[in-house]
């Protein structure tokens, strides 16, 4: 299942949250974020890992309840502008299959200065891992996968 | 009453089915429609605990009054990002 | 003046620092600290932002003491290697004068996990602004420009 | 002693010039570098408390005995970043 949804932007606020079933393009986050008044922008993105440990990963697989997970990020994405004074936040999380050194999640924000994004990244990704509705099933190079449910 | 379930991940492989309907008796709160699963897909029951219940798209307490006409969605353990 | 120093890395250490005096190109950094055994990527960037409340800036014009800061922000980088558990860090500062909306400086760094380098961005941000031999002249929209000496 | 010091940024507007040969009077310490300068460019002075000096590229404290040979700069406020 890879369902996809365009970007969304909430009204004046300047926050943009898509999924995608394609390679992450950092280009249109870049373009949605900066802005001459900004002085900080701050990146962080999520990449499927070879090898955790002795266990050799092959590739990881996303799948989202769609609409659920949109609200989701538009919510943590509104509430972090709020408590970190940013300018802009987009976040695109990729679904559907993501190859080994592939991006699974790209999220960008920026403000006038430097301490909200870099406050609001490690924040955001907290929130996301702990309720965002999204779940990775993880394929390992002998060929058996499961869904990866953190404790 | 009825309510059918969404079914995600882990929980949609168990059950081999994307959406489930369950007979819930009153009152039907989220931990009544979570019983009710575990009654009817029996191998839901070890993943049960971990998962949530998400009306109209937003996680509810155990005792939220589910009424008829809500999307139902269960939610296992989250692992984005 | 514009110096300008060649990427150095170290030894075994995978980090890369340099001065420059062109635009920052983000792609040799992130060709970098790509890793396939890495899943995680924290980027800072700053930038040069127009207005500062009511104050317009025309641009900023950066300088160095090219040696000392390349060694500082070496150092930097291989502390910040060894305190965040990364895989690899890159550092690129601009020097001479950054336009609005351009990069003065940025930073790039993996890890297996996410809480590293989203820990070492805020903390090398926060020893760069402290240690590092760089001054920044403002020029303002009004003509007039001064060394920025924070507090 | 005659010491060399490099002038950065502030420090090297205020005094015209890149470097400054200053006679330092033993002990040679950074603190009495600092002093040099100050007596030799009296127009550093107020920018003088804001400085630290470094030797063979590191900061170095006041009472750091400085050898003939090292390299000195004045390091006015940094604001990289």
């Amino acid at each position: 299942m890879t369902p996809e949804s365009n970007p969304i932007l909430i009204g004046s606020q300047r926050v943009r949250v898509e999924l995608i079933d394609r390679p992450i393009d950092r280009r249109p986050l870049s373009d949605f974020i900066r802005d001459p008044d900004t002085g900080a922008q701050a990146w962080f993105e999520g990449v499927t890992r070879r090898m955790t440990g002795s266990q050799q990963t092959d590739r990881l697989e996303y799948e989202a309840f769609t609409p659920m997970a949109t609200r989701q990020l538009q919510e943590l994405a509104a509430q972090a502008m709020d408590a970190f004074s940013l300018t802009a936040v987009a976040i695109t999380h990729r679904l559907g299959v993501v190859p080994i050194g592939e991006a699974s999640i790209l999220i960008g924000c920026s403000a006038a200065h430097r301490k909200g994004p870099l406050a609001a990244l490690p924040w955001l990704m907290d929130q996301i891992k702990a309720d965002v509705a999204i779940w990775k099933r993880e394929h390992f190079a002998g060929g058996q996968s499961q869904w990866v449910h953190p404790q | 009453m009825n309510c059918q379930v969404l079914l995600f991940a882990a929980a949609r492989d168990l059950a081999n089915s994307e959406r489930i309907d369950v007979e819930v008796p009153p009152p039907v709160t989220a931990a009544a429609v979570l019983d009710g699963l575990g009654r009817q897909v029996p191998r839901l029951l070890p993943l049960l605990p971990a998962c949530r219940l998400a009306v109209d798209q937003a996680f509810v307490p155990a005792d939220f009054p589910v009424s008829a006409g809500s999307e139902l969605a269960l939610i296992p353990p989250v692992s984005g990002g």
